[in-house]
């Protein structure tokens, strides 16, 4: 039988072999375990040869299918009342598939989020006010880890905390608008409130529809540098 | 203290806390003169005032523990005003390794790897900064291994009042559709 | 829409935003079928039976605002049970939202309460009060958000030449994973 695998991430040998199993649509309680192993090993070669590094979990589970294949033989020819040497991965690969299974109904329950929405707690303080006079940059760094724990939460996290809407192309022109027409000529850099990069490009966009309007000129003196903005005359 | 009053000290203080608060500290809060029974009662009283009425707060009860959030009913209104930051989801190693310790808590890193058939260290750290998962405790084994559970955030996450409320893992036999 | 459900609608709103909001803002999210007359109508109503029945939570008119908030009258609890709770003093809390608007600046107060996770009304106003900070204009989004940003006092007090003499935020990540 052939086989196609494409080089794709797996998170773990059972991963891979699950996958090979579902694949070949084999049945997980009587694999063909020599036609497995052929298929995990040159999923191995095809690692290599892209000069992919290697888990060592992957290399054990490969041993192991091979001593599990010797063995196979052996237990056939024999037919005596041993152990089926296949039983420990197929239960394994059972249990696997379980909680694999189970997670895409976790991931699922997770997507369509509860739909309900909670408060922030509120705070309570005793005392009004600060002591200006010890004050140093010493005192700030020991928050840093609070702002450091937002970007971590940021690279991997649920949307549980939400946030207020952000800006209409509309209501970006008509800010852009009221600025020009107040101070005449600013930079892009001036309009930007925030590192959002929403508000970047809607702001880019305004300028791009006041251009378009005739109500600004834009110059910029090199790439990347910032945009100086005019009211048209 | 009479009844209605606990009920409105209570709704305060639900509102205030924001967090999940069992009726036990919140008798602690109230005084000696009233019993945990008493506070339940009020609660669950305040419970259905606000489910029978559609009101738009809710009260929530997660293992034992309870807390005041929006009414699903109006949903579209309150998200039309907060928006959802950028979905991003657990990473299936992280979902795979929760999915594990969801089902058979307390458990070692050591069993989840058994089971997984890959390292989990990293998962379980992301786990636990998100307050998903929690040690529970260390095995008498040696090494001592730590165990770990699933925390009341991770219920609330997912929709469920009781860590029971999981399908059977049996049921799982067969793939579920994405 | 029917009068009540308007109402509960309009207490979840409340209730989610938690920072003073317009009516108006809330017809914009409720929608066309209904006026900002009918808004007010529905918040009065909302407020005067909160109000009357000496409800845990109460709606606060403020220049043509609203906010729920807790009841004074049970403040004794409330407090109770916030104080234990809270490790950080004043100045710990003030300390560090100052650090968050240094670092972040410039920033709304709802960014800076996502970080910290709690509201921090008062930590701002002591801010401004002490002229650490000041306001730096407005986002153009529901509720209007003041954006903050630190002072010249605030370099003076710490003894900075310029904002950009604080330690480099990536350098500390460093250090803190080593």
């Amino acid at each position: 039988m052939g086989y196609n695998i494409s080089l794709k991430a797996y998170e773990g040998p059972l991963d891979l072999l699950y996958d090979l199993i579902v694949k070949n649509k084999i049945d997980i309680y009587d694999i063909s375990i020599s036609q497995i192993t052929d298929q995990y090993i040159s999923y191995m070669k095809e690692m290599e040869k892209m000069d992919l590094e290697i888990a060592s979990e992957f290399v054990i589970m490969a041993s192991k299918l091979l001593e599990m294949k010797s063995k196979y033989l052996l237990f056939k020819k024999t037919e005596e009342d041993e152990i089926d040497p296949r039983e420990e991965l197929i239960e394994r690969l059972i249990v696997y598939k379980k909680f694999k299974n189970a997670s895409q109904f976790l991931r699922n329950r997770q997507d369509e989020g509860s739909g309900v929405f909670f408060r922030k707690r509120e705070e309570f303080f005793q005392e009004e006010k600060i002591d200006l006079t010890n004050l140093s940059v010493d005192m700030l760094i020991n928050f840093l880890p609070s702002l450091l724990k937002e970007k971590q939460v940021k690279d991997d996290t649920f949307p549980r905390i939400y946030k207020v809407q952000t800006i209409s192309l509309e209501d970006q022109i008509n800010y852009v608008r009221f600025r020009i027409n107040k101070e005449g000529k600013l930079s892009f850099k001036e309009l930007i409130k925030s590192e959002d990069k929403e508000e970047i490009i809607v702001t880019f966009l305004s300028l791009l529809e006041l251009i378009k309007t005739k109500e600004i000129v834009i110059n910029q003196d090199t790439f990347f540098s910032d945009i100086l903005i005019k009211r048209a005359e | 203290m009479e009844n209605i009053k606990i009920k409105h000290v209570i709704e305060s203080i639900l509102f205030a806390f924001a967090d999940p608060i069992s009726a036990k500290d919140i008798r602690s809060v109230i005084g000696e003169e009233i019993n945990v029974k008493d506070v339940v009662e009020a609660i669950e009283e305040l419970r259905s005032e606000y489910n029978e009425n559609k009101r738009g707060i809710q009260i929530l009860k997660i293992e034992e523990k309870y807390q005041m959030c929006t009414n699903k009913d109006y949903e579209e209104y309150v998200k039309k005003m907060l928006e959802p930051k950028k979905k991003k989801s657990l990473t299936q190693a992280t979902l795979e390794t929760l999915t594990i310790i969801a089902y058979k808590q307390p458990i070692t890193k050591v069993e989840i790897e058994e089971i997984r058939g890959v390292k989990c260290d990293k998962a379980i750290s992301t786990l636990v900064e998100n307050d998903l998962i929690k040690e529970a405790g260390r095995l008498n084994k040696i090494g001592k291994p730590i165990l770990y559970k699933t925390t009341d955030e991770f219920l609330k996450v997912f929709g469920l009042d009781t860590i029971k409320a999981l399908p059977d893992i049996e049921t799982f036999e067969e793939k579920i559709e994405a």
